[in-house]
């Protein structure tokens, strides 16, 4: 927590953060495919997050990573997730009308065992991103408000 | 009783939570009581959508003809992990707080927080 | 004083649990599985989603799911408001 | 209009919901604005739930079910269980519902004032908002998972609101984390219980659960665990430390909102033994438990009342024992609710007193715990020896304090006496001794009513509080519709026990009802 790590982390982190989000998103695209979602997917940036403050401290982060747009981005995920409901609000709160409708992921999946189509299963996908930007955004906002407290009740003891 | 280890075992993880949580007088302990706690009841729901044989349900790639386990213990399993990422995290930064005010996580040194 | 009480009230839970351990039906095989194999079926049909689990958490359970991000939204304005002073 | 109608149960949970999200960002724009905002929001739910009670006291249950293609479609079709969460609202969720309203709605305009001075308004309102949310979840749903669910939102948001005034001292975060660690065991062992019904009967909807029920000896750990889990979250006694402490660190208004949140255990708590288990279980026994739990409750809560010098704690105390009174109606209600004959002729009564009493509790607890806020608001101390006098300043927020102590020890124009009495009328016939214990407890209660009666408003004008005014607008508000309801409660109890409660005790007791609404004639 306390300053910057040694030139050996930061070049790992360097190298290996810009992996760890494009995993992360990977994940939470691919929710409906594979193993994952939008949870897991927000959770693995998010932990990129972490590995950030922990190599070089929370006070050069807080100028690269803003904590306010981060809470905007949260709102904007649920809100999204909430508004997902509504599409289907012709039948019911949280019905699938994207499913099998032809449109954006509205192509019919293969019924049984097949590779996998990017574009089915309707509102799943984009609930998936939707959540996938909310955890992202709220786990960063706790890994970042935990740590610059830390840091300040830390400061405040030594003093 | 052999075949129903496992539940046993979820069991064992239970108490080892509780014990933590009515023995130990560290708030941080505390906070991983009750991480135990929660880990043993998430087990607990995987273990009863377990069927002998299955695969993961997922139609990606599954193996042709074989069995799969119960779908929806893992759903709920999924969103009782994020509730207890959120329950451990508002915990600890409690803790900190009362770090902050009296300089101890200690319950027996915290006024009100004694027994 | 308090401590015998929660010694007794911890092997008294403790008791309590493995004896429902113990009574459950055997591992590996549940005892009813119509819902579950309702969505193994239909989850391709339906919500046209190869991964049933998900299927599960955004579709047939998506109110579910909403309270499980409203959770996770929740935590993160306590823990701002709880740290709104020291943050300055 | 019609579509309103139908969605209303989706979209009682859904626009506190968005609301909430919205709030944060709308706080960055107008800070001052946003308490308005939130309670138009309540207001707008408020007429929501009013809908609902008319259409669901006029044409019976409604059921929604998320997600699926018509909203009143239970079952898919040609399969005989349900699959989807539903929301299943009788008259006994919707009497729930409507408390909920009514109480968030006065706490969000009471706010208005209240908060005013406080940074981290915008949160303030958002976890009230989520709070508020989360008891609609927990006394709608039909659903046993949504139900842990949203009593896991209910917990978190109300430590976060607890611990809000931690930042000057640590006092309100010690309430918290107490209530915190309290909250999760039991919600933890809340979803072990429902992992119990799962693992037995492969289902998570209440109905299709109470259709299997067996009582099986799995059925009566789930039994035991769910009874003392909610009880604890409730504040009944043996398990009551948590409630004096967050009562009295949380804001008044949001005091007064805990009072419902615990009602809405205890409601889950009637609602999991009626409508899951009804007579399967051994209805004696376990209602002499609730007995047992609510005479201690009463007895225990009254008594450490009468000692205590902090006016919001000594409030706390009185709403132990006042759960007291609702444990003991509905109780003697379920001890006798295998024998018809009982049931009939004092049973229904008393369960009727017991479910009166939980809105009159949360009206005129809410009252009390306004006044006191308004106490706090003026003076800035809690502490009854510092105070003194106060009825020369503040006229508007004595009247209202009477009011609520009339209210509370049972004394004859005001609701408290209405549901009390038939309390003690059917308790008697049940058992002589009950009924004088509670008549006892409720003489207690008016003794140290009149405790702090004496030392908060009459007396001499102290000399720090000269210059001390009335209560702003809206906190003045918040506090005369509360009054009206009780007095109109107070005048005419027969008409709201007819109207709104009967209903609700009727759709406790019939569980066939209940069932057969969601998997068709059985």
């Amino acid at each position: 927590m306390i300053g910057e790590m040694s030139r050996i982390v930061r070049t790992m982190t360097n190298i290996i953060f810009g992996f760890i989000v494009v995993f992360g998103f990977y994940v939470i695209a691919h929710g409906h495919l594979s193993p994952g979602g939008g949870f897991q997917g927000g959770a693995i940036v998010a932990s990129a997050f972490a590995l950030l403050l922990v190599t070089y401290g929370t006070e050069v982060i807080q100028q690269y990573i803003a904590k306010d747009l981060l809470s905007v981005i949260e709102s904007t995920g649920l809100i999204l997730f909430g508004s997902f409901g509504f599409l289907g609000i012709s039948a019911t709160y949280f019905y699938n009308i994207v499913a099998n409708s032809g449109g954006l992921f509205g192509s019919p999946t293969v019924i049984g065992v097949n590779p996998g189509d990017l574009n089915t299963s309707g509102t799943i996908a984009l609930m998936n991103i939707a959540v996938g930007l909310e955890v992202l955004a709220a786990l960063g906002v706790i890994v970042l408000t935990m740590s610059a407290a830390a840091e300040i009740i830390q400061n405040k003891e030594k003093s | 009783m052999i075949g129903n280890f496992p539940f046993v075992a979820v069991i064992m993880l239970i108490a080892l939570g509780m014990y933590s949580l009515m023995f130990k007088k560290n708030l941080i302990k505390i906070a991983i009581g009750l991480t135990l706690l929660e880990g043993g009841v998430n087990l607990f729901l995987i273990t009863l959508g377990y069927r002998k044989g299955g695969v993961a349900p997922i139609y990606t790639m599954a193996p042709e003809g074989v069995k799969m386990v119960l779908p929806t213990p893992q759903a709920l399993c999924l969103t009782s992990i994020v509730i207890g990422v959120a329950t451990t995290a508002l915990v600890l930064s409690i803790a900190m707080i009362l770090y902050k005010q009296y300089g101890t996580i200690e319950t027996d040194e915290i006024r009100r927080l004694r027994g | 004083m308090k401590k015998p009480i929660f010694i007794l009230a911890f092997i008294f839970f403790a008791a309590f649990m493995f004896m429902a351990a113990i009574d459950m039906r055997p591992f590996g095989e549940p005892a009813r599985s119509e819902m579950d194999d309702y969505f193994i079926e239909n989850a391709q049909v339906q919500a046209s989603s190869n991964n049933v689990v998900t299927s599960i958490v955004f579709d047939y359970r998506g109110f579910d799911t909403l309270g499980e991000g409203t959770v996770l939204f929740t935590a993160v304005i306590g823990i701002v408001a709880l740290f709104r002073e020291v943050a300055k | 209009m019609n579509g309103i109608l139908m969605h209303a149960p989706a979209l009682v949970i859904a626009l506190p919901l968005l609301a909430a999200f919205v709030t944060p960002i709308l706080g960055r724009f107008n800070y001052k604005k946003i308490s308005w905002f939130v309670s138009a929001v309540f207001g707008v739910t408020l007429l929501l739930t009013l809908l609902m009670a008319g259409q669901i006291l006029t044409n019976g249950t409604i059921v929604y079910v998320f997600g699926g293609g018509e909203a009143g479609l239970a079952l898919p079709s040609g399969y005989t269980f349900p699959i989807r969460i539903i929301f299943q609202i009788d008259a006994m969720g919707i009497f729930m519902a409507l408390i909920t309203a009514v109480i968030s709605f006065l706490a969000a305009v009471y706010s208005i004032s209240y908060m005013e001075d406080y940074s981290g308004v915008d949160k303030y309102y958002t976890l009230l908002l989520l709070l508020a949310t989360s008891m609609f979840g927990m006394e709608l749903t039909g659903d046993i998972f949504n139900f842990f669910v949203f009593f896991e939102i209910s917990s978190i948001s109300s430590v976060a609101l607890i611990s809000f005034r931690s930042t000057f001292n640590g006092e309100p975060a010690e309430a918290a984390i107490k209530y915190m660690v309290i909250s999760s065991i039991s919600a933890l062992m809340v979803l072990f219980a429902i992992g119990l019904f799962y693992g037995q009967y492969g289902t998570l909807n209440m109905a299709a659960i109470a259709s299997f029920m067996q009582f099986t000896k799995l059925d009566k750990m789930a039994l035991i665990l769910f009874l003392t889990m909610l009880a604890m979250k409730s504040g009944a006694v043996p398990m009551h430390m948590w409630t004096p402490d967050a009562y009295s660190e949380a804001p008044s208004a949001i005091t007064v909102v805990l009072v419902a949140t615990s009602q809405a255990s205890l409601y889950a708590l009637f609602r999991i033994i009626f409508s899951l288990y009804n007579v399967t279980l051994n209805t004696v026994t376990v209602g002499w438990i609730l007995i047992i739990l609510g005479v201690l409750s009463m007895f225990i809560g009254v008594t450490m009342a009468v000692i205590q010098k902090d006016i919001k704690r000594l409030m706390a105390y009185h709403s132990i024992s006042q759960t007291g009174y609702m444990l003991l109606g509905v109780g003697v209600g379920l001890a006798v609710l295998a024998n018809p004959a009982a049931l009939a002729s004092y049973g229904i009564k008393a369960m009727e007193g017991g479910i009166f009493h939980i809105i009159n509790n949360a009206l005129y607890k809410g009252l009390l715990f306004l006044t006191a806020g308004a106490l706090f608001y003026r003076t800035g101390t809690r502490d009854l020896n510092k105070m003194g006098g106060l009825a020369h300043n503040m006229s508007y927020t004595t009247l209202f304090y009477i009011i609520g102590a009339a209210a509370i020890a049972g004394i004859p124009p005001f609701n408290g006496f209405a549901s009390k009495l038939i309390i003690y009328e059917s308790v008697y016939q049940f058992n002589p001794l009950l009924a004088i214990i509670a008549m006892l407890v409720s003489i207690l209660t008016l003794a140290s009513f009149v405790k702090i009666f004496h030392s908060a408003f009459l007396g001499p004008q102290l000399e720090q509080y000269k210059s001390v005014q009335e209560v702003p607008k809206s906190m003045v508000f918040a506090m005369a519709v509360l009054s009206i309801i009780i007095i109109f409660f107070g005048l005419f109890p027969n008409l709201i026990v007819k109207y709104i409660v009967h209903p609700a005790v009727m759709a406790l007791i019939n569980q066939s009802h209940y069932t057969s609404t969601i998997l068709g004639g059985m």
